[in-house]
């Protein structure tokens, strides 16, 4: 690259698009219990969003709104979220990622399941967008 | 000369697979296995038993999502740590810490 | 004879996807064409799942008011897609690592073509 | 209580330390090796637990993982079998971690946090492939093995990379067509469960997709184990990567998916099944005895002790596959004690190859003399007992497994195969004396011509964190053959149906 | 006493030496004195099993099982309690001798060197004791790893190659041996040693008990050097020669021919070996051995070499008394075990102590030492007539029973083997015994005297030994006693 920062009208676009398809991919997540969607499609269109950026805008810049030190923390909260919430079931006296064993206090099993697997969804998009993003970032600096 | 073993590799493999065919049940009919609502052994058929009951146990409307968070969640938690995998690669591969401290 | 061919149309796609990526794979000099014979032969495989997944007159395993749930032959069978997803989470992260590899060849070689790759490594 | 929660433990504890390492790898790198120390110690704690409750007579668990039982749901198997490689290879792996350190700081320098995570992340994914009890969850582990070992292996020399993409390259086909069997026979069953399905196989013998099924199952894991004609990438793969790197793969990665192998062909399949129908334990039978010989004439070509090693472990896994092929209990002894033995014996002399290498900067047998010996004494007592035993030469741990796979050949009147195990032994003696011979023979360059003494040598030998490390191998080597009596008792109640 | 346990003390007192004989690596003195420590000591438990083994009483310890129905088994019959006898008997010998020897050729690595002779003897007891063929087989197999050491200890090029020839025979033959012993083990269930064999109600086809028999044959034949198969055992003479006395002419030869007669009576048993003609087969190899190693041994001039040829021809008299099959022929079989080590190491000894005083290897430099070491040639004297076998010494007494043997079996063949190979011997002994007293040494010879007191009072004892064995095979340790006990058990059994 010649410039450091590309074509103006590119990283306006670019700006432009990126929080709908951010909440486009939140929305993915959410909704994945009713349509068809969930934590890794969801957080691939996250990731997307942000690399979007991260492409038209360069490294200085992006790292603005998303710093790199971010990503590996960011993956493993996501696996921890996931990994949190079996170990929790384990813990309460049921399998291993038995929803249905969550203390959580008024529910009955079928709809522990129902928020056990909306957070576990919410852990794997965490870590999806956290990890194609640090995939991005270790392969534009290449090998140093 | 290498290259005629690897086409020759090629096809066998096409006719292996070509072969694999015979009996292979015809795409979509109900009567497959998988679509049945018994196995062969009598017990349950997975695919079946979570188009029937896969709202009733977590009251969910997407079978896909159930099934993915809940009945194999452990096929989903490994699905994550594959990609967590992929991450820790190419951190291990490409990136290096300039001091090492002691 | 026809209803044999027929009735694996989707089959004869994946035996093909296969044998293109195979092809990729072992015939082609240049390693990212490599990597994707091997993402195409990985894609052959998804298919091969997805295709058996399907019934005749059924919807998508997303449950509506208008198909009872009891009758099976309403909805496709949801395991292989959920099978699938996985998969496919496999092929990337397999291709991720699979660039990082390139990345890191090219860096030491300066090329990704096999045959001055091995003879460079001499 | 905790005995029942065992099987997912194990795998539970390498993922909590593999995600934890990069995480406190920010706050305080150099601790990331203890960390991973820390984690291979409680998981193969909890291993030996396991299998101390089996052998004192607690059932099969089955764990079903979200309280979904089978073939609704995943089930972990902690049987005798799986429970034994699985504090096989934990073992092996604490060993190989602590062994590490001093490895990491000069191999990968800067690269430990990821190393040690990605070492965990490995671990964890043969410990659920040894665990697994439904075919598609296996290819899942597979698959994370599989990416950890391509990385592992690639943090080597310059020639590193190349070598771990075409193990990439070839080991991502073998999971695919691993997959694809996976397809067929869930086609034709509708299950992925593997109790399940072994249960309905019989049923639909015959079929064509069946046939195909095995067939790519069998493909796609020899790839993983480096059968015979599928063992192209291991050579270079094992003798670039970095010394912990093939000590960890080597002994462990192979024997896994040879295990793999065994519960595919045996406990899938079954007994009944192979001998009546499908004539696939034959052609295995053959491409094992075939790799077997070729490892060997290979490593006897080779001027590299890594490289040797590598080679070596082709014709050991074709031990293995044999023992498999056999199909009777003695082949089946066998090849669960060979899955040990080798183990112990490849990890003891990767160990030593890792030990020279740090001390001395290469692994090249043409350059070994005299010299080692007294640099390293107890390194080279620890080669010499792994290399013997290699031979088989009793009472090391080598032997039996010989012993059980001629008893086993001798059986099924197989003397093809029997005169391959014997002729093998002989190679390998070949390749390993000529080591010892120049290691406790050859005068080194730096002898005094007149006088025959070695000037200014003394014993130079590596930190007592590695030195240990190979020692309490080695030792295992002996007292696993001396205490076979045991672990072969233990064994005979892992049989498969119908043996 | 209780005697179970000391089949396994005497087996394990040199292992226990070893560490001993290592940690004093810097000081000579202590190291020799363990070596003759573990050597009386285990010589004299081996003693305390005569009186049993008179009996006929078999001492049996099981000690743990290695494989599920094997256990290590240890069994001192009268067989292997007189094989016993004669390893550690002639081993403190040799201990003596080694100090000489090595000294007086200031050898280097003389710690390894006496390590391994113990390690060596542990095996050779273990060898005797074994009670069944996997415990022979991991003895057997330690002795040749154990062996190796000793065999290159010069680590000169020809040694080294020596050291592989000895490996590529002895393993190849440890091979041959475990598939042996694994079709045994299939085919009978059992590995324990009867007397009379364990192929009792075997049906065995034609075809596997003669390539089965091979397979034992190609096993502990090689240690026994019978003739095709005998080639390392020439070589291996480029190792010290308290090493070739000790190890090729008692220790790890005799048990080959030791697991010889084991497998032939304690495995086959003579009723099968009867059946398939097998004692044919052992027979006619015994015989070519026999007359082709003697007429190989004219053709050496290395003094070591021919003394390894007569060897050789030597062992093939104990195969062809197994083969023989009669009680008559196995008493002189078991009785020449004794003989020749006697004999043999008397001659190993000489030689060697000719090598260290005089520098001398070849025969044709020999002439008109007696004059320089008379006690040495005097003992060289007896050695080789004891071969030819001539009374009184101990070697006519076996070949007498041989010869018995076959008449009692009515062979014809056997017969004249033994005569003609006892004119060979003494063909091949005389110009030694010639040319050391009756031509004129050369000037070297000057200021040279006897050799070390270390080497000279074992040869004479030893010479003495074979006289006194000679004159009465029952005096301390009843040979011939328990040799005809042997033959009695093996073949009362049928």
């Amino acid at each position: 690259m010649k410039k450091r920062v590309a074509s103006p009208i590119v990283l306006l676009g670019s700006r432009l698009l990126s929080p709908y398809i951010m909440l486009f991919g939140l929305y993915v997540i959410f909704h994945g219990h009713y349509s068809p969607g969930g934590g890794f499609q969801g957080g691939t269109l996250l990731a997307a969003s942000l690399l979007l950026i991260r492409i038209s805008s360069g490294r200085r810049i992006s790292r603005i709104q998303f710093s790199d030190y971010l990503t590996t923390p960011l993956a493993v909260i996501g696996v921890l979220i996931y990994f949190g919430t079996g170990l929790t079931a384990l813990l309460a006296g049921g399998y291993f990622l038995d929803y249905g064993q969550l203390p959580i206090p008024g529910l009955d099993a079928p709809d522990l399941r129902y928020w056990g697997i909306l957070i576990i969804e919410l852990g794997i998009g965490l870590t999806v967008m956290a990890v194609l993003v640090s995939i991005f970032d270790d392969m534009i600096r290449g090998e140093d | 000369m290498k290259n005629f073993i690897q086409f020759f590799l090629i096809i066998c493999f096409t006719g292996l697979l070509l072969f694999a065919a015979m009996d292979l049940p015809y795409r979509g009919e109900a009567g497959n296995q998988m679509n049945r609502e018994t196995s062969i052994t009598g017990t349950e058929v997975p695919g079946n038993y979570y188009v029937q009951e896969a709202y009733n146990d977590a009251h969910t409307n997407n079978m896909v999502t159930v099934v993915l968070g809940d009945y194999r969640s452990v096929d989903t938690l490994g699905e994550q740590i594959v990609i967590f995998t992929a991450g820790m690669i190419c951190f291990l591969l490409l990136r290096k810490h300039e001091e090492e401290e002691e | 004879m026809v209803d044999f061919v027929l009735g694996h149309y989707a089959y004869w796609f994946t035996i093909i996807l296969l044998a293109i990526g195979l092809y990729g794979m072992l015939i082609k000099d240049n390693l990212v064409k490599k990597t994707i014979g091997l993402s195409i032969f990985q894609t052959g495989v998804i298919l091969f799942f997805v295709s058996i997944a399907s019934k005749w007159g059924a919807t998508v395993p997303v449950k509506s008011d208008e198909f009872p749930v009891t009758e099976v032959a309403n909805y496709m069978n949801p395991l292989p897609h959920t099978l699938m997803l996985t998969a496919i989470v496999v092929g990337v992260a397999t291709l991720g690592v699979a660039f990082a590899l390139l990345i890191t060849i090219y860096n030491r070689y300066e090329t990704l073509n096999e045959q001055e790759l091995l003879e460079k490594i001499q | 209580m905790i005995g029942s929660d065992i099987p997912a433990l194990i795998p539970i504890t390498f993922l909590a330390f593999a995600v934890l390492i990069p995480l406190l790898g920010l706050w305080k790198r150099h601790l990331s090796y203890y960390w991973a120390v820390l984690g291979a110690t409680i998981a193969t704690g909890f291993s030996a637990l396991g299998f101390y409750n089996y052998i004192s007579g607690s059932e099969t668990i089955r764990y079903f993982f979200g309280g979904w039982e089978p073939p609704v749901g995943i089930e972990f198997v902690y049987d005798g079998l799986s429970g034994f490689i699985v504090l096989v290879i934990n073992t092996i792996a604490l060993f190989v971690l602590i062994h590490s350190r001093l490895i990491g700081k000069r191999e990968f320098p800067g690269k430990v946090t990821g190393y040690y995570s990605v070492a965990m992340l490995l671990m964890l994914g043969f410990n659920g492939m040894v665990l697994t009890g439904d075919l598609f969850n296996l290819y899942v582990f597979l698959e994370i093995s599989s990416l950890a070992s391509y990385a592992l292996i690639g943090i080597g020399e310059k020639r590193a990379p190349y070598a771990a993409f075409r193990y990439l390259i070839i080991g991502t086909v073998g999971g695919s067509l691993y997959l694809l069997g996976v397809g067929f026979l869930y086609t034709v069953t509708g299950t992925l469960n593997i109790i399940d399905m072994a249960a309905m196989l019989p049923e639909v013998i015959g079929n064509s997709a069946i046939i195909t099924a095995l067939a790519l199952m069998v493909a796609g894991i020899g790839i993983k184990a480096a059968l015979f004609p599928l063992h192209g990438w291991l050579p270079d793969s094992y003798s670039y990567a970095s010394s912990t790197s093939s000590a960890l793969i080597a002994p462990i990665g192979t024997k896994v998916a040879a295990y793999v192998l065994l519960r595919v062909v045996l406990y899938l399949f079954g007994v009944d099944i192979i001998d009546s129908a499908i004539p696939i334990t034959d052609i295995i039978g053959i491409l094992a005895g075939i790799g077997i010989l070729y490892g060997s004439v290979m490593a006897i070509a080779q001027s590299d002790l890594k490289r040797m090693l590598a080679y070596s472990s082709v014709s050991q896994i074709g031990y293995i596959i044999m023992g498999i092929s056999l199909a009777n209990p003695f082949g089946f002894i066998g090849a669960v004690l060979h899955v040990l033995n080798h183990a112990l014996m490849k990890a003891c002399l990767f160990l030593v190859s890792g030990n020279l290498r740090l001390k001395e900067g290469h692994t090249d047998i043409t350059k070994f003399d005299d010299s080692y010996r007294k640099k390293y004494p107890w390194t080279m007592v620890a080669f010499t007992t792994a290399a013997l035993s290699m031979v088989g030469l009793p009472p090391l741990a080598g032997f039996f497994s010989k012993w059980y796979l001629a008893l086993g050949t001798i059986e099924n009147s197989n003397w093809l195969l029997l005169s391959v195990i014997l002729i093998s032994s002989l190679l390998n003696a070949v390749y390993f004396f000529r080591i010892l011979e120049k290691v406790y023979l050859r005068d080194p360059e730096s002898t005094d011509e007149k006088t025959g003494i070695i000037s200014s040598l003394t014993t130079n030998e590596v930190k007592p964190s590695m030195l240990w490390t190979t020692s309490i191998i080695a030792f295992g080597i002996l007292a696993v053959g001396l205490l076979n009596a045991f672990i072969v008792s233990a064994i005979v109640t892992m049989f498969p149906a119908g043996l | 006493m209780e005697l179970t346990f000391v089949p396994l003390y005497a087996v394990l007192v040199s292992l226990a030496a070893v560490p001993f004989i290592l940690l004093s690596s810097g000081k000579p003195n202590l190291r020799e004195f363990w070596t003759i420590l573990a050597g009386v000591v285990k010589f004299l438990l081996v003693l305390t099993l005569i009186p049993a083994a008179l009996e006929g009483r078999t001492i049996e310890l099981t000690l743990f099982e290695i494989a599920p129905n094997l256990p290590i088994e240890l069994r001192a019959d009268p067989f292997g309690v007189y094989f016993a006898i004669v390893a550690s008997g002639l081993w403190i010998f040799t201990s003596f001798y080694s100090i000489g020897y090595m000294r007086g050729h200031k050898e280097k690595k003389q710690t390894r060197y006496f390590a391994s002779f113990a390690i060596c003897l542990s095996s050779t007891i273990g060898i005797a004791f074994s009670g069944n063929l996997l415990t022979f087989l991991i003895f057997y197999e330690m002795l040749t790893i154990a062996t190796y050491p000793l065999v290159i200890h010069s680590e000169n090029k020809e040694a080294i190659r020596a050291g592989r020839k000895y490996l590529a025979y002895t393993l190849t033959a440890g091979l041959l041996l475990i598939a042996a012993v694994g079709i045994t083990y299939s085919l009978t269930g059992t590995l324990s040693f009867q007397p009379g064999g364990i192929f009792g109600d075997v049906e065995l086809s034609n075809t596997m008990a003669v390539s089965l028999f091979l397979l034992y044959l190609g096993g502990v034949g090689v240690k026994a050097g019978i003739m095709p198969i005998h080639s390392w055992l020439p070589s291996a003479m480029a190792a010290p020669t308290p090493v070739s006395a000790l190890l090729h002419a008692v220790a790890v030869v005799k048990s080959g021919v030791f697991g010889i007669i084991r497998v032939v009576h304690y495995v086959f048993g003579p009723e099968v070996m009867g059946n398939f003609g097998l004692n044919d087969i052992l027979m006619v190899i015994a015989g070519v051995t026999i007359i082709v190693a003697s007429l190989l041994a004219f053709a050496q001039d290395n003094l070591k070499r021919r003394l390894a040829y007569s060897t050789v021809g030597h062992l093939s008299y104990i195969v062809l008394g197994a083969a023989m099959v009669t009680p008559l022929g196995l008493t002189g079989s078991i009785m020449h075990i004794s003989a020749h080590a006697t004999m043999k190491i008397t001659l190993f000894f000489c030689a060697g102590a000719i090598m260290v005083n005089l520098h001398k290897k070849n025969i044709s430099d020999l002439n008109g030492i007696a004059t320089v070491m008379p006690w040495t040639m005097g003992a060289f004297v007896i050695g080789s007539m004891g071969l030819a076998g001539l009374p009184p010494i101990n070697g006519f007494v076996s070949k007498w029973f041989l010869g018995a043997g076959v008449l009692e079996g009515d062979m014809m063949l056997p017969l004249i083997i033994l005569i003609i190979s006892g004119l060979l011997n003494v063909g091949y002994f005389f110009p030694i015994i010639h040319r050391a007293y009756f031509k004129k040494g050369g000037k070297e010879l000057e200021g040279h005297t006897e050799a070390s007191p270390f080497m000279v009072v074992p040869i004479v004892i030893t010479a003495t030994a074979s006289v006194i064995f000679g004159l009465f095979p029952d005096l301390f340790f009843h040979f011939f006693e328990l040799a005809s006990g042997i033959a009695e058990t093996v073949f009362n059994t049928l």
